[in-house]
């Protein structure tokens, strides 16, 4: 732990001075105004008023907290024990007094909650002309679903067009927090919750066309929790458009590994899975990858028995639509059922590309890093950085 | 619950104070005591603050079969076929009966009457295992029909509310039984044991095709069944092990009650004992009309 | 001491029930439960929820009052008692009020629980091969039984394999 | 109901206590663990509570370092341990920390260790109501320590505190096990309630109605009335979800048709009303020590009870502001946010009421005041902090961020830890019959409030900046803010290590305590430090106006306080003007 620790007190210091960040083609990073006391950009149409109703407490709880410090810095000065001053008998009651600092406290709280009420009824009530977005969680990511059948593990929206996410879960609870739209919403298994924001129309600067916000899940939701981040894409309305009409017909108009390679981070592999041989959450699949390529064999457990089984296509197969039929030795039955979740064309794409990581002649273009740059690119998450290792 | 402590107390005897009853000696009076009356009090309302957390215990039971009866009150009529109403009620004359004498025992108590306080705990006790053995005849029940709670429930087949023309008619097997001329059967004489039991086993064995054959005419089953067999247990499950637990206590107090420990002046165990006891009989009397009188 | 009855017997630390009360209520309290079983075999929906659940409160009062002495105790005893019961009631009442306005949320998505689901495909299946004639020949003996176990005596069936009952 | 009448006739009758100690005290009247571990004595039993708290103060305190450390640095720090992997150590031992804090130290502090030690002498008694039941509530206590032990040992735990399904059912660590220990530590924790309920109901002794009781019982009152009402819920909840996880019980548990947004209905029915278990009796210690170091009669004494109580009622009313984005109803919502309100109320009304309690004062800045003090400044901040998770939009931002996360912290630790070691400070004396040194005691109490606001302030900041709490790891942009935490986080270590210390060292060579080293009225006072086995060597004293502090004038001979008798003029004077 200590040489870990040292390791990272290194690469951290480093880390302080590396800010340059690859870009994506008409990504905008101007900064934006910031929100008052460290809080992102107000980024969306709502995030105005939910700072404003944080000022006003804020500055009325200053007021309180500045009469309590000054109060009681005061009195123990002033009163404090030394020879020649005693306590002074005082009433011990007084009912005006406390009538007052019961009454006015009540009145401020009501206005507190008023403004609270008000804003939170705002982001409630999604306008009826809103673009629906589908969105599915699952340990450990994200999938967002468009009207025209693009699917993504960011989160790419219009701007200036308000949004409706409509969403569930299909493991444990997970939470959609985007802090620059100052929105977040539990998403439960077995019901749908709903959420939306209108990105606001000047994030984007003449001759861009795209900027991204960090989106996280904030109800812990096991071991990759802290991973389960992603990135929000605002797009102007044009290269939204044509993002959605590229990305809904990739797996036609890509070679297959490619079109594999993008399913990979839509259905959220990556966050379990790196494409060597490191161990994450999952087993690295390079390994296997290249057992298929040399018809070896898989260490796996069936009904808790350990055995070798014949690395190949079926047993892909299976392992990705019921993982838990064949369990690779020495790690927990943690990973998704994805029964009914892929099509047979997504299926089959992402076993190429599962299939291709051993080899020579497709392992370049196909690399994670590779398609990341691309549209659907974005943050590396932590996996991708272990596995650079 | 009872607060009285054998070991001897010789605690500084508040001369101060102006209650100087000398009860020094008084084994039935807890030395931190002043009184019996304010040893009474106390644990009376021990016993009641205990009382309440007995029923916000029970309480989460209660609001989790409210919750789950108005979201799916289809399945509630549905399952409450596999429930007898005879034995439930059955079940809560037995426990009126128990909190009739256990009522009697602080009576008895009360007035000093050992031979009645004895008379009276043990009837309880009879009573109370009255309600366990009804309840394991419920519940075998429940086993054999596969009827339990979340992921073990497995029906049998011939365990099947049936509907007709949206009215329930009945589980499929009492049916079967009741079509097929089955309702009492009688062995015919001078079978060997295997044949006989071969015989039992051909009729259960048309029991079951015969209720499957009528599952066609059943309406689709409500999904959740299993969560109502989990309330259902689980209701009557802890019910269960508030009546055990009284059970120990009661003989508790009959052994205590035979050497003598009980006098007008001090029967506060008495008295608690039988406060819980009735409180585990007015529980019965809600789960009786809301597990069993669903229509 | 608290309020005292009259009519009864006061002992001591705290008040007595006469025989006669005891014994009365008693029968109260059966008389109120065979009319619960009664009223519950009318089907008087939707009101035979409100009418058991009426007379359980009158049974639990009855109970409460005199086979617990409240009517007699220390008001306070009973005061803590109720409020027991009020609190129950916002825990319930809140609970079932939020989950009552989500209903259409959690029904768009409930789906049906799985064992079920299996359950009666299982059944559906048997019962579509079942056959009347064969069953009573079962029963009145004139088709013999080979006590070998459900699966293998129904493959004597007739119409078939789908008749295996599964155990 | 009791009376409220006074009683300054009997007053004159109390009578000073011996100012020589007798040879035998509760602490030396037997010897040998068992003479401990099955005592029936409240004092015992509270001193046990004591140290099995800080047992697992030190535990917790060790998972919260190691949490600190490793989010010095962004990427993980920690070690796989067998087949987990960092993330899954470091969300075990955010768990173990929250769970071990909450169930094992926070809940029982004040309550369970010095409620047990000071609430029968205060009311002047040998002993509480139920002695059995007292000593069968800390071994339930043990009981449920082994099994969050045995959850540490035998798997860990990683659902967080909260045990939220449907994380809680499907995850493979051990849950029942915790949740055992949880459901047993809630019966210790209702077992304390029924026990002072009673106590405070039926023993008080003469002269003391429930409007003459010191402002600590009201406090404890009041956690009991909530112990009693919430706890219960936490219990069938908890063996609820072991029933759910072992045998698929269906009602949280969406893939049965069950509801998740439920659980969390039932959990915090009981876990809202049980901050104020924990804050409530931190309170009852303020309100003691704030009047006895200012040496003033505390100010508006009925406001600062009936607080308390409408705290512990309104409680139970506001446990939805939890979930105001978890997918309750907008309704619902409105109405916990409206109602969540309603508690901020009293609250305020006691900060008030003490500070101006200390108006015109001698303000003595002796260490349990100091630490009153830190209370006021820190749980003014945590209180302050919580009308933002109140009010709707804002809390919609805020929710499980590290805004919430510091602000229960200053809540609990700023406010009931803050409580329970100004309570410890005031009365150790009482306790150990030892005087403690004043200047490191003094100086451990700034070291540790500088360390806890290094430690937590800048985790508002993260909040605001959108850090989500319970994260392994975080973006780069987070950094700062948390190395800075992190230093906090040790400066507070040096801060209780100068505390333990300081307290440790004046066992064996502190000063002998004197009877009353503070000048306190209430009972506790009247008697020898340490109490005799039961409480009160001769008589004991009548009850009087517990704030009443000029009955006792300071003694730089033996620097102790001694009794003055009421004079016939101060009978005069209360004739005229009745204390309340």
């Amino acid at each position: 732990m200590l040489t870990n620790f040292i390791t990272h007190l290194t690469a951290g210091l480093l880390a302080l001075q590396e800010t340059t960040e690859e870009l994506l083609p008409g990504q905008d990073v101007s900064p934006l105004q910031p929100g008052p006391q460290f809080f992102p950009p107000q980024a969306s149409t709502t995030a105005a008023e939910t700072d404003t109703v944080y000022l006003l407490i804020f500055w009325l709880c200053m007021v309180a907290f500045v009469i309590i410090v000054a109060g009681t810095g005061y009195f123990v000065w002033k009163y404090r024990a030394r020879d020649g001053h005693k306590a002074e008998k005082t009433s011990t009651h007084d009912n005006v007094l406390e009538v007052t600092w019961t009454v006015i406290p009540t009145l401020l709280f009501g206005v507190m909650f008023w403004v609270g009420m008000k804003g939170y009824m705002g982001l409630k009530q999604a306008p009826g002309d809103a673009y629906p977005i589908q969105v599915t969680a699952q340990k450990w990511s994200w999938k967002f679903t468009y009207p025209n059948g693009a699917e993504s593990p960011e989160l790419h929206v219009p701007i200036g067009r308000p949004v409706k996410l409509t969403m569930t879960s299909l493991d444990v609870l997970h939470s959609l927090f985007i802090p620059a739209f100052r929105v977040k919403q539990d998403v439960v298994p077995g019901r749908y919750s709903m959420v939306w924001f209108d990105a606001k129309d000047d994030l984007i600067a003449e001759g861009k066309t795209v900027r991204l916000f960090d989106l996280f899940c904030t109800e812990y939701c096991g071991e990759q929790h802290s991973a389960m981040i992603t990135k929000v894409h605002v797009h102007t309305d044009e290269a939204f458009a044509e993002w959605a009409e590229e990305t809904a017909n990739f797996i036609q108009n890509e070679p297959a590994y490619i079109a594999g390679g993008k399913q990979f981070l839509i259905s959220g592999c990556n966050a379990c899975h790196a494409i060597d041989d490191a161990a994450g959450t999952g087993p690295g699949l390079g390994a296997l990858s290249q057992w298929i390529k040399d018809g070896g064999t898989v260490p796996v457990t069936v009904g808790g028995i350990a055995q070798d089984v014949p690395a190949d296509d079926n047993y892909l197969r299976e392992s990705i639509l019921q993982s838990s039929a064949k369990l690779h030795v020495g790690y927990a039955n943690q990973m998704p059922l994805f029964q009914g979740q892929l099509t047979e064309e997504q299926l089959s794409v992402l076993m190429i590309y599962i299939k291709s990581l051993a080899d020579e002649n497709y392992r370049a273009e196909s690399t994670l890093s590779q398609l990341e740059g691309g549209d659907e690119g974005g943050e590396a998450t932590p996996n991708d950085a272990e596995s650079g290792n | 619950m009872s607060s009285t402590s054998t070991t001897a107390a010789d605690a500084p005897h508040d001369a101060g104070t102006g209650h100087g009853d000398d009860h020094a000696h008084d084994v039935t009076l807890a030395h931190h005591f002043e009184s019996h009356e304010q040893q009474f009090d106390a644990g009376k309302l021990g016993i009641w603050v205990f009382l309440v957390t007995e029923i916000l215990f029970f309480s989460g039971l209660f609001c989790a079969y409210a919750i789950w009866r108005g979201l799916h009150p289809e399945v509630f009529i549905y399952s409450h076929h596999y429930l007898d109403t005879f034995w439930g009620a059955v079940n809560t004359v037995v426990l009126l009966v128990s909190s009739l004498t256990a009522a009697w025992a602080v009576r008895s108590a009360q007035l000093g009457d050992q031979k009645n306080l004895v008379r009276n705990l043990l009837l309880t006790i009879v009573c109370a295992f009255g309600f366990l053995g009804i309840k394991t005849i419920e519940y075998s029940a429940k086993v054999h029909h596969g009827t339990l709670p979340g992921e073990h429930f497995k029906p049998h087949p011939s365990a099947m509310v049936l509907v007709e023309d949206g009215e329930y008619i009945g589980v499929a097997g009492d049916l079967a039984r009741k079509e097929l001329g089955l309702v009492d059967p009688e062995m015919p004489a001078g079978l060997t044991e295997e044949q006989e039991l071969a015989l039992v086993e051909a009729r259960a064995h048309a029991i079951e095709l015969y209720s499957a054959k009528l599952v066609e005419q059943a309406d689709p089953v409500p999904p959740s069944v299993p969560t109502f067999f989990s309330i259902y247990f689980f209701m009557t499950g802890l019910h269960g092990v508030h009546v055990v637990a009284g059970i120990i206590a009661m003989f508790w107090l009959l052994k205590r009650a035979k050497r003598g420990d009980f006098t007008p002046k001090y029967f506060g165990a008495v008295d608690y004992t039988a406060l819980y006891w009735h409180l585990v009989d007015l529980i019965w009397i809600y789960l009786f009309p809301l597990l069993y009188l669903i229509s | 001491m608290s309020a005292t009855a009259a009519h009864d017997d006061h002992h001591g630390l705290a008040h007595t029930m006469s025989p006669k009360m005891l014994i009365g209520i008693w029968a109260a309290l059966i008389a109120l439960t065979g009319f619960t079983v009664w009223t519950a075999g009318l089907h008087l929906h939707p009101f035979d929820l409100v009418i058991a659940m009426i007379i359980a409160t009158v049974k639990a009062l009855l109970v409460a009052l005199f086979f617990m002495h409240l009517l007699y105790d220390r008001p306070f005893n009973g005061l803590v008692f109720m409020l027991s019961f009020v609190f129950a009631a916002i825990f319930v009442v809140f609970s079932m009020f939020d989950t009552g306005n989500n209903q259409t949320l959690i029904a768009a998505r409930s789906e049906v629980a799985p064992v079920v689901e299996e359950w009666r495909a299982t059944i559906v299946e048997e019962a579509a091969e079942g056959d009347m004639e064969y069953i009573r020949g079962l029963v009145d003996g004139s088709i013999p039984f080979e006590h070998e176990g459900h699966g293998e005596a129904a493959e004597g069936a007739p119409e078939g394999d789908g008749a295996a009952a599964g155990h | 109901m009791s009376s409220t009448t006074q009683t300054t006739g009997t007053a004159t009758t109390a009578v000073a206590p011996q100012q020589s100690s007798p040879s035998e005290n509760y602490l030396n009247c037997s010897k040998g663990f068992l003479s401990w571990f099955f005592t029936l004595d409240h004092k015992r039993i509270g001193i046990m509570y004591l140290c099995a708290i800080f047992v697992s103060f030190a535990l917790g305190g060790f998972f919260a370092l190691a949490l600190r450390t490793e989010l010095f640095f962004p990427g993980m720090d920690f070690p796989a341990i067998g087949s987990r992997s960092p993330e899954a150590v470091y969300n075990q031992m955010f768990t173990l920390h929250g769970a071990i804090m909450v169930f094992l130290v926070i809940i029982p502090s004040i309550p369970a260790a010095l409620g047990n030690f000071v609430l029968p002498i205060m009311l002047g008694q040998v002993d509480v109501a139920f002695p059995r039941l007292n000593l069968f509530s800390f071994h339930l206590y043990v009981i449920g320590a082994i099994f969050f032990v045995a959850t540490l040992l035998g798997g860990g735990l990683d659902t967080g505190w909260t045990f939220y399904t449907p994380y809680s059912t499907s995850t493979d660590t051990m849950v029942i096990t915790a949740v055992m220990g949880a459901f047993i530590l809630g019966f210790s924790s209702i077992f304390t309630g029924i026990n002072f309920m009673v106590t405070i109901h039926k023993m008080r002794p003469p002269g003391m109605g429930f409007f003459n009781m010191p402002l600590f019982l009201w406090g404890m009152y009041a956690t009991a009335v909530i112990q009693v009402l919430a706890t219960p819920v936490l219990g069938i909840t908890l063996l609820m979800l072991a029933i759910e996880r072992s045998v698929g019980l269906g009602i949280f548990d969406p893939a049965l048709g069950g509801d998740p947004v439920l659980f969390q209905h039932f959990f915090w029915f009981y876990s809202h009303p049980a901050v104020y278990i924990m804050i409530l009796p931190g309170m009852a210690v303020i309100s003691e020590i704030i009047s006895v170091f200012s040496r003033k009669h505390i100010f508006g004494y009925k406001f600062i009870a009936i607080s308390s109580i409408a705290i512990a009622l309104f409680g139970f009313f506001v446990w939805g502001h939890h979930m105001f984005t978890s997918g309750q109803s907008t309704a619902m919502s409105t109405i916990f946010s409206a109602i969540t309100f309603s508690v901020a109320v009293p609250s305020a009304i006691k900060m008030f009421n003490w500070m101006t309690t200390m108006y015109k004062g001698e303000i003595v800045l002796k260490a349990p005041m100091v630490w009153a003090l830190g209370f006021m400044w820190l749980f003014g901040i945590g209180g302050l902090t919580g009308l933002f998770l109140g009010t709707m939009n804002t809390d919609v931002y805020y929710h499980d961020t590290y805004f919430v996360v510091a602000h229960f912290h200053y809540v609990m630790v700023g406010g009931t830890l803050w409580a329970f070691f100004g309570g410890i400070y005031y009365w150790w004396p009482k306790i150990t019959g030892k005087m403690y040194d004043e200047k490191p005691a003094i100086i451990g109490s700034l070291v540790a409030l500088l360390g806890f606001n290094v430690l937590f302030f800048p985790q508002f900041f993260l909040g605001n900046m959108g850090m989500p709490r319970r994260y392994a790891d975080y973006l780069p942009e987070f950094t700062l803010w948390h190395q800075v935490s992190t230093i906090g986080a040790y400066i507070l270590l040096v801060g209780l290590v100068i505390v333990a210390w300081n307290l440790l060292k004046s066992l064996t060579s502190g000063r002998k305590a004197p009877a009353n080293p503070w000048g306190g009225n209430t009972l506790e006072w009247h008697t020898s430090s340490p109490p005799p086995h039961y409480n009160f060597e001769n008589s004991i004293p009548t009850a009087d106006d517990p704030y009443d502090l000029d009955r006792w004038a300071w003694d730089p001979e033996t620097q102790s306080y001694v009794h003055v008798p009421l004079t016939e003029a101060d009978l005069a004077a209360r004739a005229a003007h009745p204390a309340h």
